[in-house]
């Protein structure tokens, strides 16, 4: 049974240079988003290391999200390529533990893309409360 | 008509055409491209401004509505995506669903036809003036 | 090659000679146009508002009907072709429409936009030819100065009948020229003649016309080709034909291959 | 165990109104290690600089948190702030609860509980940082300028100005950019070329400046202070060295059917050619696409007759190498080719021209020699039709047009109706408006001036089509006010068409990893505060590929990066970012995967001596970073198999501690 005052928790990793004024710009657009979503600063996309999606999880997260630059508009060059790569053997690796594919997703969402990025999350987060709580990965020694 | 009933019509009429009224920058290129424009009362930019404010039965006891052609260069045209002929379609729909309200009825048509008019213009008038 | 057709109502009685012409030309051609069975009538126009959807049944018949024989479906009067662009566009893009209709129409399988429609133009350029055509050529149209009349519904709305730039078409002009002719290029060539209204408003359809006519005599065209038979109507009856004549561009497609 | 002190800014009611900022203070400030928090009106302000560091020193705190905007706004303030104080800068960290809190959420309670969780994420975060160091690394004292427009000629003036050596790179045979097209200019009617041209030779005569012209940048590399740029100057068939300007090669070429482009293609040039009378530097160029001798190999006549054998058909492309501290992006605009709007007749009628080539068509070295003349049958329009917001103000959904204003035209268009009929005052002129915008100095009251003085007619409403028939412009069109749909006969009808982005921006913008909008006009560093830098270090903006901007504004704005480059070039050493990548040499297995994923070459290897078991020496293959060359982005710290590199500022553990401290709600 699905607790009624259930609320998902959602981390979501914004590169500094594209996404991360993404929201900024949502944020001075007035474009809403569930406070479901909490975002982590990184320099670039290519800093998160798939570990820290496979903790978040751990922890009780029920979905978690990558943000970063156009490809070919990475502020680093090529960082979002390797993050792109990274995150296609990472989703592989999820559906083997049984995680479902729809609990991670990578967007790439510019500085100028105020309203992508509160759309994205909007969508995100209606996608991660459909699923409910996951229960698959989460390590029950963290919880309180 | 009580205020209940017009703002259900006015939510009707906008759903039916999928026009955001409130996207129209009033720059009257519609009205400029109307061929039309001659035959109506009111043009196509100021039925755009007039389910804005919610001035239907103005707009559907109106001849103007009778006049649009189809043509879809105020569709075409449009800047800013508005598509006045989607809204005049629209308004025309709503006067024809109500009971007894036809524009065109069938025992005018024999009146209205010649040899050489095609099927076509009477189907076409049918679906446009006729529930 | 080998394509299902819908010849519309008003080509089986009216508007018998652009139909006519066009099945002659397509023998010629070596085109196999075969007549979608138990076709009916698309309606004239296309109904925009979105909540109307057993106006559009008749054409998602014709376009399941096309799908189901595995072949693109190909119309030739301008007022099908949009009706049945537009609603086939509705059945790929607005899942709204298509669930209803399907609803409607229970097809073994439902229908989601798959078949591709050509115009009987699109089809001469994107899979004959231009080049082909003009190779088979018999009887080339040399000195004729002719005018495309474009109207509204074979270009607009552009996204939707994607076939030609609506503002400033080419399609009918190269046609013009693969028949060997001289295409005459002016300015109400996409503008309306008037359409259905002409049943009540015989002065709004008699301005559209001649405004037409006029642009096309001024440019210096003797012959007006057209594909739709409200516009060939409202042209000749209302528009003041001296001195041009108007005519389905499927007879001067057959007068160029020798068949008609 | 850290002590941290805790600051929650209320940003007058910008946060305070919905987030409960006493509630988040109270319980921050039970966090571990937590000895200090509070909040206060204005955080960023003096006051409130003032009470973090009374608060540092008098609770000795050794990391701060400071939860209010975007770090991107204030974070830089913050950390200054409690570097007076003696404490690292890098141990502060800001929770975002403006952008990502208050301005989103509506509900209080809400807001307020992610505003604290938010909060925990920070504090977790410090009781990982470490001071931090920022290293240094030269500066190349020499600016790199691409576009010679009006943009890049005030720029590198004013950088030259203060001593420094500016280049710039050109992609057309002479600097000058749109202005130099220009006839008049609003609002004072003075000659653009009058203007322009001076500053034109100013360029060319100034020791410190290098003009790249027809040439284009290929590569750029390296970061702030450290660019390393290849130049592709293309072969232009003529020894610029040698080449003395004279023209007797482009009067003498037979070619004579080449579409003139610097006139709007209004009148045809040479294959060889000088674009115009003022250019700079002036020097012929070869079109190969139109040239004879390149085609057939049989001609060579402009060979013949130069004096200086300055013609080369062998002349290959040629790329130089340079090197720059800074580089300004002065790339420019087009105004957009109007056939997507051919209702309005553009690519069927000869009289219907654009604005730009309106400005030929009136300059006295255009191609009529200044008289209007329309272009099919070279007479004088009697009635000539303005049509504004032609491809401007689109919805956003609408393919074929721009969703923003392009600000110009409405000036433009006044003017050049002004132009016409005080020069021909048997011409009526007509404007068709959307909105008359004319937001500048002395703009409206020159507007006016049209409308009452010069009787020009201004009406509110749009054309819809125009109708060539026998040499008449047949112009429908709406008169809102009046509510009519009007009928002009005009002989000329120019379309004010929207100001594009120069297509070369986006490659540019590609190369510098500089960010663009959705329109690919390139972003500034902040919209209000930094409005002639990029986001990206060392990139500047100059002019309209910043965003639509008249002369004025782009001098202006020239000026500003002009500043901001020296700025930048004037300093000896730039500190670099701490917070960059760093091997643990004991963890090191020397595989190789981080330096391959480098994208600055910042990872070198070595054999290094270490301390083996009994007393033994080892040599083993380590990792390093070059810490001045490293940008910080991470890709190193992922790719490492065994763990031993990891990112200051961004550690594994920090990061870690931010997703524990999210999740454990």
């Amino acid at each position: 049974m699905q607790d009624v005052n259930y609320r998902p928790k959602i981390v979501a990793f914004c590169c500094n240079w594209c996404s991360y004024a993404g929201a900024d710009l949502a944020g001075s657009s007035r474009l809403a988003y569930p406070a479901d979503v909490k975002i982590i600063r990184v320099p670039c996309s290519c800093r998160v290391n798939p570990l820290f999606i496979l903790r978040a999880f751990q922890r009780g997260a029920d979905g978690v999200i990558m943000a970063g630059c156009h490809p070919g508009d990475c502020h680093y060059t090529s960082g979002n390529y390797f993050a792109r790569r990274r995150m296609t053997l990472l989703f592989s690796m999820l559906d083997y533990l049984g995680i479902e594919r729809e609990r991670t997703r990578v967007e790439w969402i510019s500085a100028a893309e105020g309203a992508k990025f509160s759309k994205t999350m909007n969508e995100f987060a209606a996608t991660i409360a459909a699923l409910g709580e996951n229960k698959r990965l989460e390590d029950l020694r963290c919880k309180k | 008509m009580s205020h209940d009933k017009k703002q259900a019509q006015l939510d009707e009429i906008l759903a039916a055409s999928g026009v955001d009224v409130r996207k129209c920058m009033r720059c009257g290129k519609c009205t400029a491209t109307c061929p039309a424009f001659d035959e109506m009362e009111y043009h196509p930019h100021q039925f755009v401004y007039m389910v804005e404010k919610g001035q239907i039965d103005k707009l559907a006891a109106s001849p103007s509505i009778w006049q649009c052609l189809s043509c879809f260069a105020c569709m075409e045209r449009c800047p800013r995506q508005v598509e006045p002929a989607k809204l005049i379609e629209a308004v025309r729909l709503s006067v024809i669903r109500a009971k007894g309200a036809n524009h065109l009825k069938p025992e005018e048509i024999p009146a209205l036809l010649d040899a050489d008019l095609p099927q076509q213009a009477i189907t076409s008038a049918f679906r446009k003036y006729s529930k | 090659m080998k394509f299902s057709y819908y010849p519309g109502c008003t080509l089986k009685t009216k508007a018998k000679d652009l139909d006519r012409y066009a099945r002659a030309a397509c023998e010629a051609l070596g085109v196999d146009l075969a007549e979608l069975p138990e076709w009916q009538c698309c309606g004239a126009v296309y109904t925009m508002a979105k909540d109307e959807i057993a106006s559009k049944l008749s054409s998602v018949r014709a376009l399941a009907s096309a799908r189901d024989l595995g072949t693109d479906l190909v119309t030739l009067c301008s007022a099908c072709h949009n009706v049945i662009k537009q609603v086939n566009n509705d059945m790929r893009t607005n899942a709204d429409i298509a669930l209803r209709a399907n609803n409607y129409l229970k097809l073994d399988t439902p229908y989601t936009g798959e078949t591709n429609v050509l115009h009987f133009l699109e089809m001469l350029r994107d899979r004959v030819g231009f080049d082909a055509l003009k190779a088979k050529v018999t009887n080339p149209l040399t000195g004729r100065k002719i005018g495309a009349y474009y109207g509204c519904l074979l270009l607009r709305p552009s996204k939707v009948m994607a076939m030609d730039d609506a503002e400033n078409p080419t399609i009918i002009e190269d046609f013009i020229r693969a028949i060997g002719a001289t295409p005459v290029v002016y300015g109400m060539r996409n503008e309306c003649c008037g359409g259905y209204v002409t049943l009540e408003n015989k002065g709004s359809a008699k301005k559209r016309s001649s405004a037409v006519l006029e642009s096309a005599k001024s440019k210096g065209a003797d012959t007006v080709v057209t594909a739709c038979p409200l516009c060939l109507y409202n042209l000749k009856k209302n528009g003041g034909t001296d001195g041009v004549d108007v005519v389905y561009f499927t007879e001067l497609l057959a007068e160029a291959l020798g068949v008609k | 165990m850290q002590r941290i002190g805790v600051f929650i800014c209320h940003c007058g009611t910008n946060i305070a109104a919905t987030v409960d900022v006493k509630a988040v203070a109270e319980a921050l400030g039970r966090e571990p290690g937590v000895v200090f928090s509070t909040d206060y009106q204005y955080m960023c302000s003096e006051s409130g600089q003032t009470l973090m560091r009374d608060a540092i020193r008098e609770h000795k705190l050794s990391g701060v948190v400071v939860c209010s905007c975007s770090p991107r706004m204030h974070e830089a303030t913050f950390r200054k702030a409690a570097e007076k104080e003696g404490l690292n800068p890098y141990m502060v960290e800001i929770a975002n609860i403006r952008e990502q809190v208050s301005w989103i959420h509506k509900d209080v309670a809400e807001a307020t509980e992610k505003a604290i969780i938010l909060g925990r994420a920070a504090i977790a975060k410090v009781h990982l940082n470490k001071p931090l160091t920022a290293g240094e690394s030269p500066v190349t004292k020499r600016a790199l300028v691409i576009g010679g427009g009006i943009a890049g000629i005030q720029t590198a003036l004013d950088i030259a100005e203060a001593g420094f050596e500016v280049d710039i790179v050109e992609k057309e045979p002479t600097i000058g950019g749109k202005m130099a097209q220009i006839d008049k200019t609003f609002p004072t009617l003075d000659c653009a070329a009058c203007i322009l041209t001076p500053k034109m030779v100013d360029v060319a005569q100034n020791d410190k400046i290098k003009i790249f012209s027809y040439s284009e940048v290929e590569s750029v590399k390296g970061f702030v202070g450290n660019f390393k740029v290849a130049i592709r100057k293309k072969a232009r068939f003529v020894d610029e060295d040698k080449c003395t300007g004279c023209g007797i090669c482009t009067e003498k070429c037979p070619q004579k059917k080449v579409p003139n482009e610097f006139n709007m293609g209004l009148d045809t040039r040479r294959a060889i050619y000088i674009p115009f009378a003022q250019a700079v530097p002036k020097v012929a160029t070869i079109d190969a696409n139109y040239c004879t001798m390149m085609k057939t190999g049989k001609c060579g006549v402009c060979q013949k007759v130069c004096g200086v054998g300055a013609i080369d058909y062998k002349q290959q492309d040629v790329i130089v190498e340079r090197e720059y501290g800074a580089i300004v992006a002065a790339t420019g605009f087009n105004p957009m080719k109007p056939t997507q709007y051919d209702e309005l007749g553009y690519s069927t009628c000869e009289d219907v021209v654009t604005s730009l080539e309106l400005e030929r068509l009136m300059n006295a070295a255009g191609p009529t020699a200044g008289t209007l003349l329309r272009p099919s049958d070279k007479k004088h329009p009697h009635t000539v039709v303005f049509v504004q917001c032609v491809g401007s103000r689109c919805d956003a959904e609408n393919e074929k047009g721009k969703p923003y204003c392009s600000k110009i035209c409405c000036m433009y268009t006044a003017k050049h109706a002004m132009l016409i009929r005080e020069k021909y005052p048997d011409t009526e002129v007509y404007v068709f408006y959307i909105d008359v915008r004319t937001p500048g100095k002395n703009f409206d009251e020159f507007y006016r001036r049209a409308v009452e003085q010069y009787g020009v007619h201004y009406v509110k409403g749009q054309v819809g089509k125009v109708v060539e028939d026998n040499g008449v412009l047949k112009v429908q069109a709406s008169d809102l006010l009046s509510g009519e749909q009007l009928h002009i006969d005009a002989d000329l009808v120019v379309l004010a068409t929207a100001v594009e982005p120069d297509k070369s921006a986006r490659s540019i913008a590609t190369m510098l990893t500089a960010s663009m909008d959705t329109n690919d006009f390139f972003t500034e560093a902040h919209a209000k505060l930094r409005p002639v830098e990029s986001p990206t270090a060392g990139i500047f903006l100059s002019g309209v590929c910043q965003g639509p901007k008249d002369i004025p504004e782009t001098v202006s704005q020239a000026s500003a990066a002009a500043a901001k480059v020296i700025g930048l070039l004037a300093k000896d050493k730039l500190t670099c970012n701490p917070c960059v990548a760093e091997s643990d040499e004991l963890l090191c297995n020397g595989c190789s995967s981080c330096e391959k994923v480098c994208p600055y070459g910042a990872i070198t290897y070595a054999d290094k001596e270490f301390r083996g078991p009994n007393r033994t020496t080892l040599i083993r293959r380590v990792a390093s970073v070059n810490p001045a060359v490293c940008q910080g982005c991470g890709a190193c710290t992922v790719a490492c198999p065994s763990g031993a590199m990891d990112l200051k500022g961004f550690s594994n553990r920090q990061i870690m501690a931010e997703v524990d401290a999210i999740c454990k709600m």
